[in-house]
């Protein structure tokens, strides 16, 4: 047993952390420690500026572009950008629809898709949820029906997160309605400007417009869009939520998060003396601190092993449900230790042009609209009772 | 011993939650929260209308109630509203503060019964968190006059308010409690200036910043130096209605999750038919009924010592604190995704149940409150 | 609204009061104070004095030799006896037996049962609970098959409270495999004399003999000792289930518990200071303080609503489930006061002869032994659980 | 980064744990916990056979182990068997207390590897909850003597011992942490007196006190007034051990429930199918990989400076008191009245896991500690 990095992976650690400090923009990562949405031509410089390194898609293997990293250096890669709040990398291309491609498209379409990826010539989004399918997707009821050399796409999804800015959606689709409702399931790769796609924004209570509705109306979609074999999507989607789970526990993130926290705590007062030396406040995140101390731990034990026998098992469920509670409980400690200038809510605060007055201490600008909006981290990506249902069933076996 | 109201709160009740129901629709109250003044002008007119002020004020104040069943009861129908006009400051807060003012300035407060004043009481400063007596403002004598610096933070309701009543130290004495004292000013005395905000649960707060600002002596409200007791009588009162506005969304809260899980199928089944969900659901709803006891508590307990009193009403406001966070995540949790919306009522309960925690103190501040009162 | 006691009541409680200070044994205080188990003397002992005053079954009707108490009057006794560790009345005779002959028994029951509760000629047990049906009531497998003036019993009872010392037990029985299986369960009163009836010690775990195991192996049970109808005994004991919520929130109890805690607290040291001004120590005890107060008054408006309705509805499983965590949390602290000599485990500290060394705090006698003894209190009675299904079912609806 | 055992390691484990489930049954166990002794002879000697002290004891110790992953590796194994011989301290403890003392002691020491000597260390008094340097004992210079006064508190295993080390104030100093010695005598040393009670997890615990006792100058281990780092690495250490035989019996406790969850019927299917028991048990199972992490994380940084170790050998200890305390009562409620009985494996698993809070430190303490080194 040894917990430690080797040569090798702390010298890695030490080469992204040189490239972030070199090409990290402040205004950038500023936004990023408030939580605040960066807009799609900031997201798109970064990806380029990461592309231009190599490290856009650092773990996929090199003859896609990758840099073959294994789960400790994507650890270490994604530790070391949420220290300094680089933006994270959207998962939609690297690491949902295109783990999906390698494994069961055909050679044309990872021959096409995944170079655009890098090249930042696509936006992808997620086409999953539906409005009366949320944890139990398989019952989805948008209709792909096969009409010469086209599906004709008839439905509607929902919650597709940035779905405003992408001009590309894969999607989960109904070929068939023989058998299980999970057998007549097709994955299908859907350009957004076609004939019949309307994008509606769905602002989040928060009053963010990051998630959006797209419904379709007898949209045409070529055949050769179509990934693997017509009703095999279900076990396509069920090997993609394998792979998105690997950086789910963000811990590097919360770690970050918990700092700033506590540097937050010592400049707020409770009766006259700084906040973080009141018992009971110290005492909650002190608690936060140690879980998330025994979650990083957990975290490189699964992925560790994941490592070893191949894609992530059911036990990464675990890491979705600590991952998503202890950055819940640092949203809910950050808002009570603004006391009563949590309810302030300036999401532009940062925005170029913003002329409204200064704010401070400036969390408070935006930590009770994180709060909120971070509820979805227990609800999206299968939602944390979803989670607990895989546990008990694939680990504990009741 | 009698847990039921009396018919007329029975009847006040009833009529303010139907008219909250008919009248007062979610999207226009969104709506009027958005606006510039962050909240309606008309809507201020109607409650004040149903006899909302009447019922929150004792006779002296010039009101036919006052007693705290009066508050908890009106404000546990603001709750189930989820009203955003300044009831609690302009009408109560305020009023109770101006009952130890001048004629002068009694006439202010009987301008407000008719719907046709709104003062705004200013007190909490800067980041120290909820301590009543953690006042740094200053008020200088000078002649005729007492010369104003400081800064009063996150006031809700200030916009459009026709004065500003507002705490500051006159004097500096070895005990900090002592020292403070009341000043009521027209809002656009000169040398004030004001930052506002958009608040996360609705409507406008404000910084309001004193800079050597001249005020008259007839500003004064009461004694110098002695106000902290006032001050303390209208935020416990305040503290005590707040709560009952938590129960009343709490309410509305279970009855929109309830609905849900009966509604709502997943797996071909309503969701409310899963095991886990029934236990969580139950979980709310007795922690709800605790609530509700805990707030009976304090109003019982209300008109009893001081000791006596701000214990149950810590006891409350904690329990409010803890339950409120409780209810407000576990139902967007049970809702999923529909639970996140904007255009779904529930979001808008929840984010002003949570922050009612960022009121008077969180769950915390009153447990440790609670823990003195009763060692 | 009104939360106050009428003069007549805070007369009665006076009554009560002066009543417990002249008749109430200092050694069976402490006793009751430490959580020890009493003997059957003590017991009896207790119900005769009691019974002298005319308060052995105060809420039954003045019929039947009770006072006719509503529940405030029996929440005040319960009250004031709790408060200065008056041993609690079985409830077996005279909360769970008695009402059923009221309601359902025939006049012959009740003229001959009734009077023998009150002198004390009875010791009744609850024959309920069976090793393979726990909270699963109606799946109950214990068989009385009728022959001639007789019911023949057959099978095992477990989880028989004090059915060390009872020459009675009442049972819930099988007596027809028809239709669903609470439609053939009959309510029976069975003398623990009969032949073919063992009863085995069950040690719980903290070491004590307080549940038995009760087998019946043809044991005959002349056909006047059936309750009611046959086959409507599921009805009955309904009946009786709500009945026997009315104390379970033991309010008074937990009052007095918390008041000892405090005391223990405040001799314990932490650091040199003493444990209640720890602010972590002091914050769990003031959440529990807060919780029982609201708890008092859930109380009393669930108990005021059964006043005016009849019985208390379905709403009294608060009660129960409440109850039993504050009392369990009271439990937890009060070993955690002890620290390290909350290991201690001398059960028999205040026995006629015990000769071993005094404790200090006597509380580490019998703290931990108690903690772990009440874990029971969430699990008998129907579970916690079990409560949880109800209130869903018959308050929420679900 | 490797998270897996050695195979020496490994080896070592497997071997104890087969040896715990086929040889150390859990009535046997029970049956030795209420002897006059408390444990049992022929268990310690078969014990110190399998090579435990060894494994345990670093080589200037007499061992060929002592890292770290040694101690957890062993102490998981000791839960999982619910063993009540006293290898942590007349082992553990003991014999690292003494690798400072003269070569008499040592010699002790190495007895016990031998398996023929069991040494207690009792070091906590009173009523103090856990805090190290909370000593009274005094032990005063006369002449070629100590003689010394005071009780050491709910001794485990004194019954049996062969010598008792102890702690006492040899001077008054206004640090609290100096003026602490060591010492060794032997159990009959004339003075000393004991009182002795059962233990609510099995076994006996004493309370020695000291009166006037005379002891030999020899009988100081160390320097004087300076043992409180030697106190320290002991508990320390001990402390680390507690939390994986915590560990060990979580686990047990985790099957044990499983299997009943799966095997136990109730409204005609296993109770494990009903949603709320499992996400209570996927709750536990999570709670439990975490405890490990935990303990992975406090072994890792042991060797670390000494703020870094206590740091996460406190993390370590709260995880390991939040979590037994959650496992205990989880599992006990979900079986019902099957777990309340003594028959059933259940209960005793639980009652050690509980205890073990009671032990170098509950939740609260080690929070509070962690609170500190992290500010």
């Amino acid at each position: 047993m040894d917990l430690s990095f080797s040569n090798e992976q702390e010298n890695f650690r030490k080469d992204v952390r040189n490239f972030l400090r070199d090409t990290l923009k402040p205004n950038i990562s500023s936004k990023m420690k408030l939580g605040i949405l960066l807009s799609k031509d900031e997201i798109e410089s970064w990806h380029n500026t990461l592309n231009e390194k190599g490290w856009l898609a650092g773990s996929w293997p090199k003859k896609y572009g990758g840099q073959g990293w294994g789960v400790i250096e994507s650890f270490i890669f994604e530790e070391e950008c949420s220290a300094v709040g680089a933006p994270r990398i959207l998962p939609f291309a690297f690491n949902m629809l295109a783990p999906v491609l390698m494994a069961f498209g055909s050679d044309k379409q990872r021959g096409y898709w995944l170079p655009r990826m890098l090249n930042g010539d696509d936006w992808w989004c997620q086409g999953y949820s539906e409005p009366g399918s949320g944890s139990d997707l398989a019952s989805l009821k948008t209709s792909a029906s096969r009409e010469g050399n086209h599906y004709i796409v008839n439905g509607q999804k929902t919650w597709t997160t940035l779905g405003q800015h992408a001009n590309m959606i894969f999607c989960l689709v109904k070929t068939s309605t023989k058998g299980k409702p999970q057998e007549g399931i097709s994955f299908l790769l859907i350009d957004m400007n076609s004939d019949g796609i309307e994008v509606r924004p769905l602002r989040t209570i928060d009053g963010e417009h990051e998630i959006n509705e797209v419904f379709f109306t007898n949209v045409k979609v070529p055949i050769e869009n179509l990934v693997g074999e017509e009703n095999k999507g279900w076990t396509y989607a069920k090997y993609l939520l394998a792979h998105e789970r690997t950086g789910i526990a963000n811990v590097g993130l919360s770690k970050r998060r918990i700092g700033e926290l506590k540097q937050l705590a010592s400049e707020t007062k409770k009766d006259g003396k700084p906040l973080i030396q009141d018992p009971i406040f110290a005492a909650r995140v002190a608690k936060t601190e140690i879980d998330l101390a025994n979650l990083e731990i957990t975290n490189l034990r699964i992925l560790s092993r994941a490592q070893a026998g191949g894609s992530p098992g059911p036990e990464s469920s675990i890491l979705k449900i600590l991952g998503s509670e202890i950055g819940q409980e640092i949203d809910s400690l950050t808002r009570r230790a603004l006391g009563r200038r949590a309810t302030i809510h300036v999401p532009n605060i940062l925005d170029y042009g913003y002329n409204g007055p200064n704010i401070s201490p400036i969390n408070a600008a935006t930590a009770a609209g994180v709060y909120f909006n971070n509820r979805k981290t227990s609800i999206y990506g299968g939602s944390n009772e979803i989670q607990k249902n895989i546990i008990s069933k694939a680990v504990l076996e009741l | 011993m009698d847990f039921s109201l009396s018919s007329e709160r029975q009847i006040l009740f009833d009529t303010l939650t139907k008219y909250f129901r008919n009248e007062y629709s979610l999207e226009r109250r969104n709506e009027a929260a958005s606006s510039d003044l962050g909240f309606s002008r008309d809507s201020w007119k109607s409650i004040a209308s149903l006899g909302v002020f009447d019922a929150l004020l004792k006779p002296e104040l010039g009101g036919f109630g006052g007693d705290p069943i009066d508050i908890i009861t009106v404000f546990e129908a603001i709750g189930s509203g989820l009203v955003i006009e300044p009831v609690l400051n302009s009408a109560l807060m305020s009023s109770m503060v101006l009952s130890h003012g001048s004629e002068q300035q009694k006439a202010v407060s009987q301008a407000v019964l008719a719907g046709e004043a709104r003062p705004i009481f200013a007190h909490f400063e800067d980041l120290e968190q909820y301590e009543i007596h953690s006042v740094e403002t200053q008020s200088t004598e000078s002649g005729n006059a007492f010369i104003v610096n400081g800064t009063k933070s996150a006031v809700r309701h200030l916009v459009g308010a026709c004065h500003l009543i507002f705490s500051a130290r006159t004097s500096k004495t070895s005990n900090e409690k002592d020292g403070i004292s009341l000043f009521m000013i027209p809002l656009e005395t000169s040398g004030l200036t004001f930052e506002t905000f958009e608040s996360i649960d609705g409507g406008i707060v404000s910084d309001v910043t004193f800079s050597n600002v001249r005020i008259n002596k007839d500003s004064l409200i009461g004694k110098k130096d002695q106000a902290i007791s006032i001050i303390s009588e209208a935020i416990e009162t305040g503290t005590l209605a707040l709560c009952a506005e938590a129960l009343g969304i709490m309410e509305r809260i279970k009855d929109i999750t309830l609905n849900y899980l009966k509604t709502r199928k997943q797996f071909g089944v309503p969701i409310g038919k899963f095991q886990t969900l029934q236990h969580r659901m139950t979980q709310l709803f007795i922690e709800i009924e605790q609530t509700r006891s805990a707030i009976m508590n304090a109003s019982f307990w209300f008109n009893d010592s001081v000791e006596t009193r701000k214990k149950y009403l810590s006891a409350a406001k904690y329990t409010v604190g803890r339950v409120g966070a409780l209810v407000a995540e576990e139902s967007i949790q049970m809702h999923g995704g529909m639970g996140m919306t904007w255009e779904y009522d529930l979001g808008h309960f929840a984010k002003r149940l949570i922050m009612i925690n960022h009121e008077f103190g969180d769950e915390d501040h009153h447990l440790n409150y609670y823990a003195k009162f009763s060692a």
